[in-house]
């Protein structure tokens, strides 16, 4: 066979930047042999905001703010990563409630974040109807949100120093029932994920990726964890995590499907954290006053539900600061993605998208 | 073999989860951020709240005295309820429409 | 001959208004079982009727004359049925109009479309044995090929052919564009074609194709009701369930690939039916 | 505050990272800083949660070898330095030519500090809204 002859049988597949199953634009050039991937590359900036630049504009505190907005979903962990950054650099010393309070908040986004991303993943494979079970149960989470923080995505509620609102007994109760109702819920859908005959047919197997290969593309979150790596960064304990005390879920397989198993043993263990925390919630003030301007440089990480998310910050001791730079999870992932598709058909092209949580919001910023 | 017919059949059993919006709308949490009043009668022009606002959503002029919320652009942060001297912000739990 | 031209009339404008509501009790039962209201029971004629009323675009002509090929045979079909005549013939009429709207799908330069029109050949291959073995097995029961000797059976098919009408439930499941089968186009088939096989289709010719459908949902469930001739209100209601089945396995499962649905139903359903034929082969009473 | 930090010359850099990657160190990513004269690109490693960073200063325009050789997943952080900062890369694995993030009526290396709009409003000569 010549080569003219090969080449003529490949199709090229514009996967997005439009397309039904991302919830944001995404371009991954697919060249297909028949219906099997033999190549795909991304190219992304169709929704780049420039939020790195602005935030040099900003003044730190108001950063918070723009910062958190990065994420639509994440947007709490986003606000602690850059309130984390800030106060190293200040010296601020938050109080224990505050530490508590941020592990609640950052769980219930995990929470939903992940519940987002089973449904999303649920539809890449075509049930709809588990699509919609998924997302009824993360709407409970949602109104969890609002209820403490008074929003449901954009909570708002981190400051540099500590945070911004406190939890009331009445609002302890209420977030303590409000897991019971959404753990009965897991058992209407989680057993079917793992177990289900023609789901377990289009995640087990599909885009694998080895412990090696995790390693070397720099993948993180729950794509590397399902490869085998135990990196979680909640293990070093910021904010409270350091008390409550985890252990990263692993899964070795590498596919499709251990990166859903991770995933859902997260939502589980998230659910521990958030309990955990608000039984041992302690009675202090839940900030600290800011005094002055912070100067130096720092890189403060966090884990996000994608993976860890990496802050650099310069700071001249003026209001503004000299460099934001955001290096989010789905970046880190989109090499890991890469390397998945090839050997697949176009059928898995959706499922292994899903798989590592795209969010190109994120990846743009 | 099919572990989502029960799920599936619950579903049937209990109605729709879902809410006619617009006709029909949950009334909003206590504590929930909807929007943004300010209340002229204490306010005292002093454009700390204009400073701190990360969107540039808010004008404020002494003279005359005016207050101004540029509802398109307001994040409802609250920041400035937070900074306000004289507590005359506060975020209603309403939302409203930012066209009506 | 007056009679059977106002049946066929009847049929002809029957069917689709009958297709249309089924169409739309699918959407609430499925928006129901996923915990949704749904639109209302008329939705599927709002559709059609703003699609009619959408300006027409077309990429080329012959795109547009495969579509109407698509309904062509399919009346066709629906006409040679109602008439009772050569059941054979009205199968091929009927692959005759699937054919067409793929030919009409590849006729256009749209990765997805083609890549569609592909999986809807797959999905011929995986269907068409089993109601081969459907019309071979009537004739082996009847003795003709045409359709309307089965209205003068003494017992319903059913009796004779019940495991090629199980095989035939898992084909209706495919024809219906149902998950695990729904590969080439569908409601949701959105996630991997986007709209796969009638993607480049738009307005009063996406209208003619949602027609063909509804007139094809018709005439898959005459078929069912077939089975249960000597007892016809039986087969509708029989039908209905079929429906309401088609419906529920559609909510509890993934789609599948397409070299999965060929090589199950190579295996599974075609299977069922050949054992159902080799049975009725060996029966003395039989037809012949 | 940044401890581990290594300072690095356009020569020696390679030899830095080649001798990090046997080491099990993961690259996390690249940062560009503007420091207005010069250009700092911090390459930010670690390994069992201990981080480790490089720091390069370049004059603007020089030209910075590319660890996409070693490191492959360098490639898009490199790719969106080069867009964003204008730094060019010598031996990237794969080039998307400044087409990585922005597209041809983008303006260009908007993340300079030299950026117009920037300057006037380091100068406070730009409101910063509207």
């Amino acid at each position: 066979m010549t080569t003219a002859a090969t080449t003529t049988r490949r199709t090229l597949i514009p996967f997005g930047p439009q397309h039904p199953v991302l919830p944001e634009p995404l371009h991954l050039r697919l060249v297909l042999e028949d219906e099997i991937v033999v190549n795909a590359l991304p190219a992304v900036g169709y929704i780049h905001r420039g939020i790195e630049k602005l935030a040099e504009l900003k003044d730190f505190q108001q950063n918070v703010f723009l910062l958190e907005r990065i994420c639509g979903i994440c947007s709490f962990i986003h606000s602690l990563a850059y309130c984390q950054g800030i106060e190293e650099l200040m010296q601020l010393d938050v109080p224990p409630r505050a530490k508590y309070l941020r592990v609640v908040w950052s769980e219930l986004n995990r929470l939903h974040s992940h519940l987002l991303w089973l449904g999303l993943l649920a539809d890449s494979f075509g049930f709809e109807s588990l699509f919609m079970q998924v997302w009824k149960t993360r709407e409970k989470v949602l109104d969890l949100e609002e209820a403490t923080a008074g929003a449901r995505i954009m909570l708002s509620t981190c400051a540099i120093g500590g945070v911004r609102r406190d939890l009331s007994d009445e609002q302890i109760a209420q977030v303590l029932h409000g897991l019971d109702a959404i753990e009965r819920d897991f058992e209407s859908f989680i057993p079917a994920v793992i177990t289900d005959t023609t789901v377990k047919h289009r995640l087990v197997g599909v885009g694998v990726i080895t412990q090696q290969q995790a390693h070397e593309l720099g993948a993180v979150g729950p794509v590397a964890r399902a490869s085998g790596i135990a990196r979680d960064l909640r293990v070093t304990g910021y904010a409270a995590y350091g008390e409550l005390g985890l252990n990263p879920v692993i899964e070795t397989d590498g596919d499709c499907y251990a990166r859903t198993l991770v995933r859902v043993r997260e939502l589980h263990q998230s659910l521990l954290l958030i309990r955990k925390a608000l039984k041992r919630l302690p009675a202090t003030p839940i900030a600290v006053p800011v005094k002055g301007n912070p100067i130096g440089e720092v890189v403060s990480r966090v884990e996000q539900p994608r993976g860890e998310v990496l802050y650099y910050l310069k700071a001249n001791g003026t209001k503004t600061l000299e460099r934001v730079r955001v290096r989010t999870p789905t970046f880190a992932n989109i090499p890991a993605l890469l390397a998945m598709l090839p050997g697949n058909e176009l059928a898995d092209v959706p499922v292994i998208t899903l798989a590592i949580d795209p969010c190109v919001s994120c990846t743009e910023r | 073999m099919f572990p989502f017919v029960t799920t599936i059949l619950r579903a049937l059993r209990r109605g729709p989860a879902t809410r006619r919006y617009p006709y029909e709308v949950r009334p909003p949490m206590a504590g929930s951020r909807g929007h943004l009043v300010n209340e002229p009668d204490t306010c005292i022009y002093c454009g700390l709240c204009v400073r701190r606002c990360p969107a540039g959503a808010l004008a404020v002029t002494r003279e005359p005295k005016s207050w101004t919320l540029d509802p398109y652009r307001c994040i409802l942060c609250a920041y400035c309820v937070e900074v306000c001297p004289k507590k005359c912000l506060r975020m209603e739990p309403s939302h409203v429409r930012a066209a009506s | 001959m007056i009679g059977r031209l106002v049946l066929v009339v009847l049929v002809v404008l029957g069917a689709p208004l009958l297709g249309a509501l089924l169409n739309g009790a699918d959407r609430i039962l499925t928006a129901r079982m996923q915990g949704r209201i749904g639109p209302p029971l008329l939705q599927p004629f709002y559709d059609l009727l703003k699609l009619f009323r959408k300006e027409p675009l077309v990429l080329n002509r012959i795109q547009i004359g495969y579509v109407y090929l698509h309904l062509a045979f399919m009346l066709m079909t629906i006409v040679l049925i109602t008439l009772g005549q050569d059941m054979l013939l009205a199968l091929f009429t009927h692959a005759f109009s699937t054919l067409s709207l793929v030919i009409g799908g590849m006729s256009v330069r749209s990765p997805y479309s083609r890549i569609g029109s592909q999986r809807k050949i797959m999905q011929m291959l995986a269907y068409e044995p089993v109601l081969i073995l459907l019309v071979v097995g009537i004739y082996l029961r009847t003795g003709s090929f045409m359709a309307g000797a089965v209205a003068h059976l003494d017992a319903p098919l059913i009796t004779s052919l019940p495991l090629v009408f199980l095989a035939f439930l898992v084909a209706l499941e495919i024809k219906l564009e149902k998950s695990p089968f729904d590969v080439a186009t569908s409601h949701h088939a959105h996630q991997e074609l986007v709209k796969g096989i009638t993607i480049e289709y738009a307005g009063p010719y996406l209208g003619i194709i949602e027609l063909t459908h509804f007139y094809e949902t018709f005439f898959l469930l005459a078929l069912v009701t077939a089975f249960f001739v000597t007892h016809v209100w039986l087969g509708v209601l029989v039908a209905m369930a079929v429906y309401g089945a088609a419906i529920l396995v559609d909510n509890v499962c993934a789609r599948m690939r397409t070299t999965w649905m060929v090589r199950y139903m190579w295996t599974v359903p075609v299977a069922l039916a050949v054992c159902n034929i080799i049975w009725l082969y060996l029966q003395p009473h039989v037809g012949r | 505050m940044l401890h581990n930090v290594t300072d690095v010359t356009v020569a020696t850099l390679l030899d830095a990272v080649a001798a990090r990657f046997p080491q099990g160190y993961r690259l996390i990513t690249l940062t560009c800083v503007d420091c207005v004269d010069n250009l700092e690109v911090l390459y930010h490693f670690y390994r069992n949660y201990e981080l480790s960073h490089l720091r390069l200063c370049v004059a603007k325009g020089t030209v910075v070898p590319s660890i996409s050789g070693i490191y492959s997943c360098a490639v898009i952080v490199e790719n969106e330095l080069k867009d964003l900062f204008g730094l060019t890369f010598d031996g990237l694995v794969l080039d998307y030519e400044g087409r990585f993030m922005l597209a041809a009526d983008a303006p260009v290396a908007p993340m300079l500090r030299t950026a117009p709009a920037q300057a006037a409003a380091r100068n406070g000569e730009l409101k910063m809204e509207p």
